[in-house]
């Protein structure tokens, strides 16, 4: 009894927290995934996105309602981000991933102390009504902290999706992700589909940052210890699959629940990435991504 | 009749629910020309990675030289004397030409000693001794086609497959490397074309394939295949069509 | 790639040039030169919020310099940022030592970075004070080594220890241990282990839990399961929060009377405000809280002009934890010298090991390992917190001194009684 | 490409100007500071001949290292095994450990392989953290007995013997350059369908340079037990051994073994410098600025930037072929 109890619980805490990995995965899942960019400073974007939901935060805004305002000016960041990176890279066709990934590297430092000079380096956090209480159905509680970001994912997936299949700027960044010389014989420009697609993904880094800080208080180096979970939940997922992300992602945070219930919780990060180097020895494409 | 060099049985490739090849079947004699054409996506590439070894069929067996290689990794076919250029020529960038021809001599050890003499060789007779020092980068189209064949040939391979060499060239230096395979074939390669350049292959072959979406539809002369209604509907139909 | 070797020689020249840059700058050093005092702050990365340290030497320094200075020398700091990160540390406590040539040392903050400059002072018998590290000399046994932070003599084990007494005291028999897997926490944990079944108490849970641990439902499920009367936690700023967020949403059940002891967190300005009224009842140990019972000489002014300089510089806004001591570790020195009337280092540590110092944290008494004497780890229990205000946190009868006995404003209020 | 008879009378002189080194330079802060510039020339030289030779980009190079670290500091403490011992056996280790990364990631292929390596880090970590035997998050002091008297001081001592470690990593990086092996790397990175259509056994080829890197890297990291005294997982596994084993061989160039040498020189000095000058949150700013800069810039490294400045050709690839 006790048994199912702790399991049915870890099962739901695993679930929420898995969600709300897949959405600090899901713009990486965008640019990496799609684009085959190794945005390694998307988790510091992410940090920074949670700063910015605080800053609104503290004036007394919603932090989900701000992160949705914000996804605007982060977009527009997102744009001239990769304005500068294709400026630096893709234009001059020498782009190869060790210079990106140092790139990156760059930019993550650089966003991390621009947060400590504009922010200091202690805790931030937000003030919203439903942190410290919690949602019981029969047996299973959970935080409403984790629960509400955790609902924002799939709708975040589910808008994704549509996007993706529906509309003539979702097709058209799945063609770039497939092959860009296709699109280049119908007329239109890769460049300005794959700066459209990293706006789009620096815009989910914002709501990202806004669940993250729900969750939990963050500091401006907050960003590193993410860093190898969203990759993990990218490549566990298989590149190019957005709903994949989600499963992948759940898949580790459900076996981290597990583990930290029913094992200890000092193997848990562990765990999570032993998955991944299993997943990947066995099936290098992901779990849901086309065999190559 | 000689034993087949290579024969191809009941060879077929499928990625994922697509049928990509097969299943085909093909035998190569010692020292024969074939050309291989079709349209693009009707399986050449695919069928040639099966004989190279960069892909496993799905079904079939692929025999050489009297051995069945069919699961056999790619090194070790070339080891076995196939060699292979690349549609895209696919150079080993950061090194020179030269350097670039000790990679094979280097790994199928067709001994050390008179590695250096054998690359310059085969870099004159492919008129390319102009350029032995330079950096793969600096090369131009010519001679980066003429480096990837060089590369196939200066392990002495019993059977070649040219993957399109003379896409992108001119006239004249579709001559000049027609002449090289010619003169390589005089020595007793086979050697396996694949082209699309119709006159090339018509010239060079003394037999022709045509895939089309995966299948053989016709095998013959050359002269036979330009006179098959068949493949002139699917293959030079189309390529009227190209530029 | 071809390189020649002129220009080889040009690199090399620019990179010779690099390594003796620092010689530059760092003249030699004569009478009448300031008295420099060294050390590294971790300005940057996983301990970066511990910056404010700083702060408490530099107005000491300033302090010091305004009456005179020290044998008539004005007092200089010489401060690196070590990124957090021990590896970087002994190479700057040589630079401090063998280039800068400072008189003087302070360590770096906790014991992982402390660790790497231990023997550096000990081969060099030089004097150094430990910025709240724990236990840094059990091993080396260095001479002139003296503890800033009040754990008291065997630190290691018992600094939490308060905690254990405060159950005993109260006859709670079940006890729960949790710990983050860090330094700092394991050895409390395994220290309070040895405490409670020294003293007869029964070890319910005992649990390691990885730092980077975001959830801590599980965890709280198994804990409200073994229904404890008393929970150790050990853990570090944001898994405090996430345990103390996880109290009000899923609960430790109704046996607890006790809760918290080696939470590090709710010391800090950021973390108070965000959790407020989630506090209450949790009893945390603390360094220094405005209770009536801990009116140190200058305490109220140094804060008063620290939380000054904190806003300007957005560090923490109270300064309670760590800056005090900071200056209090100056005070060490500046006292000794003017004890002695000199800098010379064997001299100063025959001093503080025979001469109680008056600081504005209290008087200290060091023992022969350089620890205090007296453990003075205080266990304050959150009360009657009310919203996030800031404000409250500075005003007493909020975190009440539960221990030791001599500094006590309050007694225990169990711990879901002073919830409600 | 400098002679062999240059390369190796430089090599030789400079060993024995180290050694002497301690005889010359009383002040014991430049053998910190040079200690970790070679320490960096070692992993940067390691890291360089499976990412930059063979062209798989090793994200999770502290996972060598800390296993190198931890190897030592373990034999140290169990054993009291000499250095020497305690470099070989992390070297061992390190061979090891690259030979399962590669057997793991075998068939994976660009930045996958980046990411499983970056998996690597994290579950020796967690491995570390639970072993009690490592000292877990406490980690372990480590205390080895007095150096030999000519070299004046332990961390003289340790500066020696990294010298010695980052000439033989150089030698062995400069050997495999020049020979079949780093041929077969080269053509690896280049192309592997052409590589195996070349002769190159290409899945043997990634483990040996698996191995012979992750050997190099985790020999980097067995004496620094005998610097620090202290080992703990938090800088044994850190970013930065990772961040700087990529950022260097990039600064100086990926091509060739003087490129890791320069980079590691060049940041590694420029890091210490900083850390004793700057020391501030800007010394973490410049250094993100520089890596961007040079990424942008100076994409091949210096030497790269060197030979396009004298005129030569570009290192760098072209871009991309478009079939015609």
């Amino acid at each position: 009894m006790m048994l199912i109890d702790l399991a049915a619980n870890a099962l739901a805490s695993g679930a929420a927290l898995g969600s709300i990995y897949a959405l600090l995965a899901m713009g990486l899942a965008i640019t990496f995934g799609l684009l085959h960019v190794p945005n390694v400073a998307h988790p510091a974007i992410v940090v920074a996105g949670a700063y910015a939901v605080a800053l609104a935060n503290g004036y007394g805004a919603d932090p989900l309602l701000a992160a949705l305002l914000l996804t605007v000016p982060f977009y527009v960041l997102g744009l001239g981000f990769y304005t500068f990176y294709s400026r630096a890279f893709e234009l001059r066709g020498r782009g190869n991933s060790l210079q990106s990934l140092t790139l990156f590297f760059g930019v993550a430092l650089v966003i991390e102390i621009g947060l400590v000079i504009a922010f200091g380096t202690d805790l931030r956090s937000v003030s919203v009504p439903y942190v410290g209480q919690s949602l019981s159905v029969g047996f299973v509680t959970l935080p409403y902290r984790f629960l509400v970001p955790a609902l924002v994912t799939p709708a975040v997936i589910l808008a994704l999706w549509l996007y993706l299949t529906r509309t003539h700027g979702g097709l058209a960044l799945r063609a770039v992700a497939h092959d860009e010389r296709a699109l280049s014989i119908s007329g239109i420009d890769p460049s300005s589909v794959k700066r459209h697609a990293f706006g789009l993904a620096t815009a989910l880094a914002v709501l990202a940052g806004a669940a993250l800080i729900i969750t939990g208080p963050v500091d401006p180096f907050t960003d590193r210890s993410l860093l190898g979970r969203v990759f993990a939940v990218v490549v566990l997922a298989g590149l190019g699959s957005i709903p994949g992300t989600l499963v992948a992602a759940v898949l580790i945070g459900v076996a981290e629940a597990f583990v930290t219930t029913f094992v200890s919780p000092s193997w848990a990060p562990g765990v999570a990435f032993a998955i991944l180097l299993g997943t990947l020895g066995l099936r290098p494409s992901g779990l849901f991504g086309a065999s190559r | 009749m000689t034993a087949p060099l290579l024969s191809v049985r009941q060879v077929e490739k499928t990625f994922g629910a697509l049928r990509a090849l097969g299943p085909v079947e093909l035998d190569l004699r010692p020292g024969e020309r074939l050309g291989l054409i079709g349209p693009n996506g009707s399986g050449k590439t695919t069928l040639i990675n099966c004989i190279a070894g960069l892909l496993v069929p799905t079904a079939g067996a692929i025999v050489y030289a009297g051995e069945d290689v069919t699961r056999r990794p790619a090194h070790k076919r070339a080891r076995m004397g196939i060699a292979r250029s690349f549609q895209i020529p696919r150079p080993f960038t950061g090194m020179t030409v030269l350097e670039n021809l000790f990679v094979p001599l280097d790994y199928l050890g067709r001994g050390a000693g008179d590695a250096r003499a054998r690359a310059e060789g085969v870099l004159r007779s492919m008129r390319l001794d102009g350029r032995r020092d330079a950096p793969v980068e600096s090369l131009s189209q010519l001679e980066l086609r003429k480096l990837e064949l060089a590369r196939a040939l200066v392990t002495e391979p019993r059977l070649l497959i040219a993957d399109e060499a003379m896409a992108g060239l001119a006239d004249s230096e579709i001559d000049e490397i027609l002449s090289l395979l010619l003169d390589l074939n005089r020595t007793g390669v086979a050697v396996i074309m694949i082209e699309h350049i119709m006159h090339a292959v018509m010239r060079f072959s003394e037999r022709v394939i045509c895939l089309e979406t995966g299948r053989i539809i016709a095998e013959g002369t050359p002269q036979s295949i330009v006179e098959d209604p068949h493949v002139q509907r699917v293959y030079f139909g189309e390529q009227q069509n190209r530029p | 790639m071809k390189i020649n070797r002129r220009e080889f020689a040009v690199l090399g020249a620019g990179v010779s040039a690099g390594l003796a840059m620092p010689a530059i700058w760092t003249g030699a050093r004569a009478q009448g030169q300031p008295i420099r005092v060294g050390c590294s702050v971790s300005l940057t990365g996983a301990l970066a919020s511990t910056k404010n340290s700083l702060i408490g030497y530099e107005l000491w320094r300033d302090d010091v310099n305004a009456a005179g200075g020290l044998l008539g020398r004005k007092v200089e700091l010489v401060v690196y940022d070590d990124q957090s990160s021990p590896a970087a540390v002994p190479g700057i406590y040589s630079k401090l030592v063998d280039v800068d040539k400072v008189d003087l040392l302070f360590s770096p903050y906790g014991a992982n970075l402390t660790a790497t400059v231990m023997p550096l002072a000990k081969q060099r018998d030089r004097i150094i004070i430990g910025i709240l590290t724990l236990a840094s000399n059990d091993r080396l046994k260095h001479d002139k080594f003296f503890q800033a932070a009040p754990w008291g003599p065997n630190g290691a084990e018992d600094w939490a220890r308060g905690f254990f007494d405060l159950a005993i005291a109260n006859k709670l028999q079940r006890i729960a241990i949790i710990a983050a897997d860090t330094e700092f926490s394991k050895t409390a944990a395994a220290g309070g282990k040895r405490v409670s079944e020294a003293a007869g108490l029964k070890v319910v849970m005992n649990q390691v839990y990885p730092p980077t641990l975001n959830d801590f439902s599980a965890i709280l499920r198994n804990l409200k399961a073994a229904e404890p009367e008393a929970v150790f936690l050990c853990s570090y700023p944001p898994d405090s929060t996430a345990m103390v967020r996880g109290l009000s949403e899923i609960g430790v059940g109704e046996s607890v009377k006790l809760f918290g002891g080696g939470m590090v967190g709710p010391q800090y300005a950021s973390l108070l405000q965000t959790l407020g009224p989630a506090l209450n009842g949790i009893v945390n140990f603390h360094l220094y809280v405005p209770e009536p019972t801990l009116k140190f000489q200058g305490i109220e002014g140094f804060l008063t002009r620290y939380q000054a300089i904190a806003k300007e510089r957005q560090v923490d806004p109270l300064g309670f934890y760590i800056p005090p001591f900071c200056y209090a570790a100056g005070q060490m020195l500046s006292e000794a010298v003017k004890a002695t009337g000199t800098l010379e280092e064997a001299k100063l540590a025959q001093w503080l090991h025979g001469n109680p110092v008056e600081t504005i944290v209290g008087k200290i008494a060091f023992n022969e390992l350089g620890d205090w004497t007296e453990r003075r780890v205080l266990m304050a229990q959150f009360r009657n917190i009310a919203g996030n205000d800031l404000e409250q946190f500075r005003q007493a009868g909020k975190q009440v001194v539960l221990d030791p006995p001599a500094l006590k404003s309050g007694d225990l209020v169990p711990f879901a009684k002073a919830r409600a | 490409m400098m002679r062999t008879g240059t390369f190796a009378t430089i090599a030789v002189l400079l060993g024995a100007a180290g050694f002497l080194l301690p005889q010359v330079v009383a002040n014991p802060y430049y053998f910190y500071a040079g200690y970790v510039v070679l320490q960096y020339i070692v992993i940067a030289t390691g890291w360089n001949i499976l990412g930059g030779y063979a062209g798989y980009i090793n994200f999770g190079t502290s996972a060598f290292f800390g296993a190198g670290v931890y190897t030592s500091a373990y034999l140290m403490q169990a054993f009291e095994a000499p250095l020497v011992v305690q470099i070989v056996a992390a070297a061992l280790v390190g061979v090891a450990l690259g030979v399962a990364t590669g057997y793991l990631t075998l068939r994976i292929q660009g930045v996958y392989f980046s990411i499983a390596t970056l998996a690597l880090v994290v579950v020796l970590e967690t491995v570390v953290h639970n072993t009690e035997a490592l000292g877990g998050a406490s980690g372990l002091t480590t205390i080895g007995p007095p150096p030999p008297a000519w070299f004046k001081g332990q961390t003289q001592y340790v500066f020696c013997v990294m010298l010695v470690l980052a000439l033989l990593a150089v030698v062995i990086a400069r050997w495999i350059e020049t020979s079949w092996l780093g041929r077969g790397f080269r053509a690896i990175r280049a192309s592997e369908p052409a590589a195996e259509s070349c002769g190159v056994p290409t899945l043997r080829m990634k483990l040996i340079a698996c191995a012979i890197s992750g050997g190099i890297i985790a020999a980097a990291g067995a004496p620094y037990p005998s610097y620090a005294y202290h080992v703990e997982p938090v800088s044994a596994f850190g970013l930065l051994i990772a961040l700087n084993a990529l950022a260097m061989p990039l600064i100086g160039g990926t091509r060739s073994w003087m490129g890791p040498v320069i980079g590691a020189v060049l940041l590694g000095t420029i890091q210490q410098v900083a850390t004793v000058t700057i020391s501030s949150e800007y010394n973490i700013l410049a250094v993100g600025l520089l890596l961007i800069a040079f990424v942008v810039a100076a994409p091949e490294g210096l030497l790269g930037l060197l030979s396009a400045v004298r005129g030569g050709v570009r290192w760098s690839a072209k871009p991309a072929r478009k079939p015609a």
